[in-house]
């Protein structure tokens, strides 16, 4: 891993509102390279907001400043839209949350994904339709033929989330920025899909940000952990290492999965501490 | 104006027996054609009835000021008034089945002869008024919910008010003045020159088809001359409706994940837009197009004045002033069954091009 | 919560402020008005809305004080003076009767304000419970609600208004009914459709199982949900109420002469359009204004009050 | 158990289908359970297996089932009364669209306080408030106003102030985040005991389940395939191979982190 | 640009329902008759108070002034080419009787009626018609009503009678339709857009100049004018007073009238408890302001006039004499003290949509508020208008009547003449009766006027009887209207007086 693909120094992103001006993303830094970066926190911390704005898709309200922001070389911060153009898809793509209402209703689901390719590929519709289809098989949709015509309503939210994967990795980008990808999904597909994603992650060596509030899944899913709470980084932490987790909001994310294999009478649950809001972070375990 | 809204057929059910294909298919348009022939039977029955309770008497607008009782009397009697009120309602229902609506008081013609004539030249203004305001008004809409808040957008709405808020009998006089007496740009009131005038053998009653179809493109230039100022003004009108509902739809669906979606897949803004997300809105918004159409038909009666329209609008509405129930009668059903059909038409529409509702 | 204490309030200036800023309300008074502050302030930064309210405003004082803002007795006629063009004396002119056009203006804000607001007042309600009962209820409760609503939908508005006069008699309350009676089926069709997606709702499916009566869920949870869309779409409707009242003033129904309604000297002043433009222009021109003004302010609204738009 | 009554809740050949006649589907399947007095039971399965719809089924949101629940040995009319809201209530899954937009938490309590004829409003409000560890100045907010965790609290203090004794559980933390979702559960738990409820729950995640529910049926395309309790779950003991597989699927994760750890 | 062989005329003619003579009361349809079915004789163009021959040449009148004996034209011809005769043109007065439409009261006037007409209408030979009166009527009076109008229109009987419905004479086919003699035929006729009427070839007289003459609708004033200043009509029927003063004078129009047998009044319900009082609807003629109105609103629409007979009638007073009133306050208010009502009462007025009522009401209105009467304006549809009036629910209202003859007689026998006042009577086409009022010493001068032989002596008990009648009618009469147009100055000859316009002479 020697250049980062991306590389974020003190990313703030401001809110104007009825009580003033509220940072939702306060200062953070971090790199991503041809790894498997999970990004936890609770809701609200900050997550989707971090990782729309590098593709710089953030809400219109929203005020993103940072020392910088890189993509490979690319200053993000100046790119012009057309820049973020060429950029959106085929280098960064990000795979929402939700396959009901992420895709297209109206559109049949191969066309969403030929659309996906031809962007970025001068190619025929049909040699496109041929990749797409590849694609479909790739993510392990038993019949693609069949999936290739159907409309977003007509599958189910597994099939929707594994679309969604096949749509944004068809261009090959270098960075997927998966949000949530799996929540709403059950145990079952929830496997099966990041069992697909980890696949093709480390297949392409693609970078992947994966971001989630299952601290436990992230952890057992990705290289290296980064923790957020209220709009700031605290732990940022190699995934093996995460048993060394110093932050004690990070601890407790860890212990407030029931688990089966570990029955607790009372789970326990992070008490927020306002200190934390200013307080250390820690990066590998050491104090930052 | 309205909004049409389409459910999503509520699922009733009911006994698990094992369905019969005719009696679904029965059902299936008996659910659908029902309610059409419900509705018209309300209108049916809701106009008589007000019909009869107008203070207006037909009668004698009929016969004039300075009628005698007698043959006041004797023409009551011809129009069946002194027979009791669901005698006479019978009649009516009968000859509403029969797409008899009697002769018009005013024309001594059989209304649906008038309706005929009438209908034609307002359908042909309003068609292009409304493809004019479709044309300008569906950009505008989408173009203001891309650009929300900006200048475009207060420009489009500003413009889009005058037409739905200025009186068109000022716009149009305004523009009368102007294209035509000043500049001398366009056709005058009216649907052609006098001289024209004979030139055109009816057939369809659309001046400008039929020109084009006997090939006097010499005639068509007029007809057409004639017809465009009246129906910018109508499509002015409408257009301010249309752009309105079109950019509301828009700024809905552009709040939908699936834009993300799209934009980070590295599509154009434009073509966000354009593509993803008036695909989405193309239905409603032509339901809009459809609503606003049928007023068009129905209500264009000041513009038809100002023009010298010889049309639908003015033709009911004279026959209202004057107590001209037949007329009456005949053009409500009309525009009933309109608004119906287009109802009718934006379900079907919905079924066919959401397949959520397939 | 988290986002709470990363706010950093602007220092509250005054006691009023600081009240309504506060993290937590400690009353239902207060909630309310905490709501009603964070929806002005979002209203601030829409300058089309704030430049219809202040249009509004403008306009309801000139109603309300039109006895002092006139400069003429408003049913003084001096026929020698008539159709004079805007001038020093007569600021916006004189009419065929030689009045003062501005003055009549200025009282006929109240007029037309009152047919404009009052329809609204009438139409809105109605609407509401047609449509919220009929999407709620479905069935065939729906059914004919909807046949009814097709009914007047399609039926000439004209023919509307003149039974009504025929059933009542004339003056402006029975214009206002004869045009509400026209307007309220568009109002709950779009009540209707908020309704079928409210109703499948979760907090509707919650107070269900509190056991609480249909009544009650359509009143007290339903209806709240639909009034900003209705009182939006009731707002645009502005300028088409009072054309219409202005047309249906011939047929008898509405202002009579002499009284300075907008819609009626509109239509009095086609007469002279070639000759003296003024006399329709000005009238039109304050329709057009009115009609501005609340179509910003409702679009305003929509933003504010309606979080699918927001 | 009760001497009355042995089950408290009792779902009899309970059927219930969807579509129209012609593309008519069948997604519950002549399903049958019963629960005890105090006792929490679990409904578990993958998405779309139809546990919501056993939930709205015996809560009368869809009267339009076949077969029959029995309350107390009482066959439920198929139009609930009133009486049975005073005692069944029910926690959606969604915490974002379970609450009214437009109505403080005061008045969202007050609610089923005026429909069942409560007295002493001020004072239960406060009460329950508290049940659930919200303090008093939650009480004049609007949900948007409140977080996630914050508002399912709202929501189960509904269900709670008319004092109910069975509570239906539809997935009620799956739309959190973990750490509130971990607050929820232990006040669930916690009220359980304190107030002597029984718990009707319904989840896809086992984890979860087993921590509340002291049984709970798997469900598979419909039916109730076979009944665990949690301690079964815990340990893997399922004789359906679905099952297994289901169990294996939620294990295997959590497996794989130990495995890094170590 | 209009065609030099036509003249194209821009008119409202919403109203036009019907071209059967026997049915036609409104104004456009008289207008399109009068130049498609000549009539026995017509009105002097010059002066309409004379007959002039039309289709007789000539007429005798017996002794006892009883029987008059009209000389046909010998070659008349309908349009199509056949001939027409006295023995048709006495089925078409019959017609009129029997079929009994409005018109009809233009004969039974006179002493015909169903019974009797086939007796005393009657062609002696085909160029012979001889009318047989049942009183002594004056011979011009006859003339100007019997044989100057519509009723005496030459119908094409064989046509009629071949397309009979329902024994209705043909009166459903001339809905659409003309069947006469006449300088000009319709050809085309679509209500409420166009009129066409062509020269008829088989005319008997001097042929019309203009091959065409084509009537577009045009409702909108305004319009009408845009047309007439850009060439594309000749004339303009409709415009306002306003436009007309505006254009009084442009270089290449020019604006011509002429005053039409139409009384614009105020008329009051003799049955209402306020005004059965004489003394206040004398009152309330003091509250019209006819000279301001005269100078402002009605320039170019009409002249004041308080007598029932209009200017240019037989017997009328002239135009000082005819109008003595003026706005003034304290007259009125005195005369409503008088009456009872020193401070003043309040009542509606009804009015339609002519477009001068409104302002006409409003100052009214104004002034009466200065005496302390409030009158309500109410303003509503013709058709509506008439039925309230027609049945006496009103107590004040606005509207227009106008005459038939150019004789006193004719809006004496209507506006004062009340043979019964019962309210079953249903005299409604008598606004006399609407109006509740009946003076049965005033129907006697009017009977004994009918019948004086002796000129003179008739002006006389009519000058008389018009200046009682302007103090105590039931109606405040306001203004004679003009008929007035703009027209291009290419139009020559236009020729017309106030009931007839002679579009056969007219040139280009
Ligand atoms: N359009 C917006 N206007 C104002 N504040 C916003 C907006 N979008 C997000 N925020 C705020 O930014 C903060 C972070 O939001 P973000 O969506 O990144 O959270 P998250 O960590 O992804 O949470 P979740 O797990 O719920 O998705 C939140 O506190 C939210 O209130
Ligand atoms: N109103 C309805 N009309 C038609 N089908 C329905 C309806 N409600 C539910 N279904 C179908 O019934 C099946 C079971 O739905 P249900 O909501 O009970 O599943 P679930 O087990 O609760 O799943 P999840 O875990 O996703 O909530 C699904 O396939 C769903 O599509
Ligand atoms: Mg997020
Ligand atoms: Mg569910």
């Amino acid at each position: 891993m020697d250049k980062p693909l991306i590389d974020v120094k003190d990313l703030r992103i401001r809110f104007e509102s009825a009580h003033g001006s509220h940072e939702a993303v306060r200062g953070i830094s971090f790199t991503i390279g041809r790894e498997k970066v999970g990004i936890v926190g609770e809701s609200g911390s900050g997550k989707s907001l971090t990782g729309r704005s590098l593709l710089k898709l953030t809400p219109k309200g929203a005020k993103i400043s940072a020392t910088h922001m890189r993509f490979r070389d690319i200053d993000l911060l100046e790119a012009s839209e057309r820049k973020m153009r060429t950029i959106r898809g085929n280098h960064i793509s990000m795979i929402l949350q939700d396959p009901k209402y992420s895709l297209n209703p109206l559109m049949r689901i191969g066309n969403q994904i030929v659309e996906a390719y031809r962007l970025h590929h001068r190619v025929q519709p049909a040699e496109a339709k041929t990749r797409a289809l590849a694609m479909l098989e790739a993510v392990h949709i038993r019949d693609p033929e069949r999936v290739f015509h159907l409309f977003p309503h007509e599958v189910s939210g597994g099939m929707g989330q594994r679309i969604m994967i096949a749509m944004m990795l068809i261009p090959e980008p270098d960075l997927i920025i998966a949000d949530e990808p799996t929540s709403a999904l059950d145990v079952t597909v929830r496997r099966q899909v990041l069992t697909i994603l980890d696949e093709l992650v480390s297949r392409r060596g693609t970078g992947l940000m994966f971001i989630s509030h299952d601290l436990n899944l992230v952890a057992s899913f990705c290289d290296r952990v980064l923790v957020m709470y209220a709009g700031r980084i605290m732990e940022d932490l190699p995934a093996g290492d995460l048993h060394k987790a110093r932050h004690p909001y990070t601890q407790a994310l860890l212990e407030s999965l029931p688990r089966l294999d570990h029955p607790v009478e009372e789970l326990k649950v992070p008490v927020r501490d306002a200190a934390w809001l200013n307080g250390p972070v820690y990066r590998n375990g050491v104090l930052a | 104006m309205a909004d049409i809204v389409h459910s999503v057929p509520r699922s009733d059910a009911g006994d698990v027996v094992k369905p019969n294909p005719l009696v679904v298919a029965l059902k299936i348009a008996g659910r659908t054609l029902l309610p059409v022939f419900v509705t018209l039977f309300g209108l049916a029955a809701l106009t008589f009835f007000i019909g009869r309770m107008l203070p207006i008497d037909p009668v004698a607008s009929i016969l004039g000021d300075n009628a005698t009782q007698e043959a006041y009397e004797k023409m009551s009697r011809a129009l069946g008034m002194d027979k009791p009120l669901w005698y006479q309602f019978g009649v009516y229902v009968k000859g509403i089945l029969s797409l008899d609506f009697g002769q018009a008081l005013t024309t001594g013609k059989p209304v649906v002869e008038d309706i005929a004539r009438v209908f034609p030249a307002t359908i042909e203004l309003a068609t292009l008024a409304i493809i004019i305001g479709t044309g300008l008004g569906i950009p505008a809409g989408v173009v203001a919910a891309m650009y929300r808040g900006s200048w475009i957008d207060q420009a489009i709405r500003f413009t889009g008010l005058i037409g739905y808020s200025a009186p068109n009998f000022w716009l149009g006089l305004m523009g009368l003045v102007l294209f035509y007496a000043t500049f001398g740009w366009i056709g005058g009131p009216g649907r052609i020159d006098f001289i024209y005038e004979f030139d055109i053998e009816p057939i369809t009653g659309f001046y400008l088809i039929d020109t084009v179809v006997q090939g006097k493109w010499e005639v068509f230039r007029n007809v057409f001359g004639h017809i465009i100022l009246p129906a910018s003004i109508l499509g002015f009108g409408a257009l301010a409706y249309i752009s309105r509902m079109t950019r509301s739809f828009m700024i809905e669906q552009l709040g939908q994940e699936y834009i993300v979606t799209a934009r980070v897949k590295g599509l154009s803004w434009g073509r966000t837009v354009w593509v993803h997300a008036f695909r989405n809105v193309a239905v409603q918004v032509v339901t809009v197009v459809a609503l606003s159409y049928a007023f068009l038909l129905e209500g264009a009666v000041l513009t038809e004045t100002v023009f010298a329209w010889p049309g639908f609008g003015r033709y009911l509405t004279n026959a209202l002033l004057v107590g001209d129930m037949n007329a009456v009668v005949g053009c409500s059903l009309l525009v009933g069954i309109i608004f119906v059909s287009l109802n009718l038409f934006c379900d079907l529409l919905y079924r066919v091009f959401d397949p959520r509702t397939r | 919560m988290t986002d709470k204490a990363m706010t950093s309030p602007n220092v509250p200036s005054s006691g009023l402020l600081a009240w309504l800023q506060a993290p937590v309300p400690t009353s239902p008074f207060h909630a309310r008005m905490q709501q009603l502050w964070q929806k002005a302030w979002r209203l601030r930064s829409n300058v089309p809305a704030l430049f219809g309210i202040c249009v509004i405003l403008a306009i309801l004082t000139a109603a309300l004080l039109a006895p002092l803002l006139a400069t003429h007795d408003i049913y003084e006629q001096n026929l020698a003076m008539r159709l004079l063009a805007p001038s020093a004396e007569h600021w916006l002119g004189t009419d065929e009767l030689g009045r003062d056009v501005y003055s009549r203006l200025i009282y006929g804000a109240r007029i037309t304000l009152y047919i404009a607001l009052l329809t609204t007042v009438i139409v809105a309600p109605i609407g509401l419970l047609v449509g919220t009962t009929a999407g709620y209820l479905g069935g065939w409760v729906d059914t004919v609600l909807m046949r009814i609503v097709d009914v007047f939908l399609a039926f000439p508005n004209l023919i509307l208004a003149l039974a009504f006069v025929a059933a009542l008699g004339p003056g402006i309350q029975n214009a206002i009914i004869a045009i509400s009676l026209a307007s309220w089926p568009p109002i709950a069709r779009l009540a209707r459709a908020e309704t079928l997606t409210i109703r499948k709702s979760d907090y509707i499916a919650a107070v269900r199982l509190q056991g609480a009566s249909s009544l009650r869920i359509i009143f007290g949870h339903i209806m709240p949900m639909c009034i900003p869309s209705v009182v939006v779409r009731v707002t645009l409707n502005m300028a088409a109420i009072i054309l219409t009242a202005a047309g249906l003033g011939f047929l008898g129904l509405g202002a009579q002469p002499p009284s300075p309604e907008w819609g009626t000297m509109l239509s009095s002043g086609r007469e002279f359009v070639m000759t003296s433009w003024w006399i329709a222009a000005i009238p039109g021109s304050a329709i057009l204004l009115t009609s501005l003004a609340f179509n910003l302010f409702g679009d305003g609204l929509r933003d504010i009050l309606d979080p699918r738009h927001g | 158990m009760s001497d009355v009554s042995r089950f408290l809740i009792e779902a009899v050949g309970l059927s219930v289908s969807f579509g129209s006649q012609t593309a008519r589907t069948r997604v519950v399947d002549d399903v049958s359970f019963h629960i005890r007095k105090g006792e929490a039971y679990g409904l578990i399965g993958e998405s779309g297996c139809g546990k919501s719809t056993i939930l709205r089924a015996l809560s009368g949101l869809n009267g339009e089932y076949d077969g029959a629940f029995l309350l107390r040995d009482r066959e439920l009319p198929k139009k609930r009364d009133k009486d049975f809201f005073r005692r069944v209530q029910m926690v959606f899954q969604d915490p974002y669209g379970s609450l009214h937009p437009r109505k403080i938490v005061e008045r969202v309590l007050a609610e089923p306080l005026a429909i069942h004829g409560f007295d002493r409003h001020s004072e239960r409000i406060a009460e329950t408030l508290d049940a659930v560890g919200l303090g008093p100045s939650f009480r004049y907010r609007y949900p948007h106003e409140l977080s996630g965790g914050q508002r399912q609290r709202v929501a189960i203090a509904r269900a709670l102030i008319i004092e109910p004794e069975i509570l239906l559980l539809d997935e009620p933390t799956s739309a959190l985040d973990v750490s509130v979702q971990a607050e929820i559960l232990n006040l669930l738990k916690r009220l359980r005991l304190e107030r002597d409820l029984t718990y009707l729950m319904v989840s896809h995640d086992l984890a979860v389940v087993a921590h509340i529910c002291e049984r709970a049926g798997v469900m598979h395309q419909g039916q109730i395939i076979e009944e665990l309790s949690a301690q079964q779950i815990r340990q893997s003991q399922a004789r359906e191979d679905y099952t297994r597989k289901f169990l294996q699927a939620s294990i295997e994760a959590v497996a794989r982190r130990t495995e890094v750890e170590a | 640009a209009t065609p030099d062989s036509a003249l194209v005329v821009a008119w409202n003619i919403d109203a036009i329902s019907t071209f059967d003579p026997a049915q036609v009361g409104e104004v456009v349809t008289n207008e399109l008759i009068q130049n498609t079915c000549d009539s026995l004789v017509d009105f002097d163009p010059k002066d309409e108070s004379k007959v002039a021959p039309l289709l007789a040449k000539s007429w005798d009148v017996s002794e006892d002034r009883e029987q008059i004996t009209f000389h046909l034209n010998g070659n008349l011809k309908f349009p199509d080419g056949s001939p027409a005769t006295a023995r048709e043109l006495a089925w078409s007065m019959q017609r009129v009787v029997l079929l009994g439409y409005g018109n009809a009261s233009t004969l039974t006037e006179y002493g015909f009626s169903k019974d009797n007409v086939k007796d005393r209408i009657v062609a002696s030979d085909d160029s012979t018609l001889v009318l047989k009166l049942d009183n002594p009527y004056p011979t011009n009076l006859i003339l100007q009503a019997i044989g100057a109008n519509r009723v005496s229109a030459l119908l094409d009987m064989k046509t009629l009678v071949s397309k009979e419905i329902n024994g209705d004479m043909g009166n459903k086919y001339l809905a659409t339709n003309t069947a006469c003699v006449g300088p000009y035929r319709l050809v085309q006729w679509n209500a409420a857009e166009s009129i066409v009427l062509q020269a008829n070839d088989e005319y008997y007289g001097e042929k019309p100049k203009l091959k065409r003459v084509l009537i577009r609708h045009v409702a909108e004033p305004g319009t009408q004018r845009l047309l007439l200043t850009q060439g594309d009509v000749d004339i303009a029927r409709d415009l306002s007073p306003d436009d007309l003063a505006d254009l009084d004078g442009k270089p290449g129009l020019k604006i011509e009238r002429v005053l039409k047998p139409q009384l614009f009044f105020w008329t009051f319900n003799a049955a209402d408890p306020i005004f059965k009082n004489d003394k206040v609807r004398l009152a309330m003629r003091y509250l019209i302001d006819y000279d301001g109105l005269a100078k402002s609103v009605m320039t170019y629409l009409g002249v004041p006039r308080a007598s029932f007979a209009q200017l240019g009638a037989v017997g009328a007073l002239d135009a000082e004499e005819g109008q003595p009133f003026k706005l003034d306050l304290e007259k009125a208010r005195a005369l409503l003290a008088e009456a009872g009502y020193p401070n003043g009462f309040e009542a509606s007025v009804l009015f339609g949509t002519l477009p001068h009522s409104a302002p006409i009401a409003q100052s009214i209105q104004q002034n009466a508020s200065k005496v302390g009467v409030k009158l309500n304006l109410e303003r509503m549809a013709n058709a509506q208008l008439f039925s309230r009036i027609r049945g006496r629910e009103f107590q004040t209202g606005m509207l227009a009547w106008q005459t038939g003859v150019p004789d006193a007689h004719g809006n004496a026998s209507r506006l004062v003449y009340n043979p019964d006042n019962r309210p079953e009577a249903k005299l409604t086409q008598i606004p006399a009766w609407r109006s509740a009022y009946q003076n049965e010493e005033f129907n006697k001068r009017i009977q004994q006027a009918l019948l004086e032989g002796d000129p003179d002596k008739r002006n006389q008990i009519y000058y008389a009887l018009q200046k009682d009648v302007m103090e105590q009618g039931p109606m405040a009469i306001m203004f004679q209207m003009y008929n007035i147009l703009g027209m291009s100055d290419k139009v020559k000859n236009w020729t017309w007086n106030g009931f007839r316009v002679y579009y056969d002479v007219v040139s280009k």
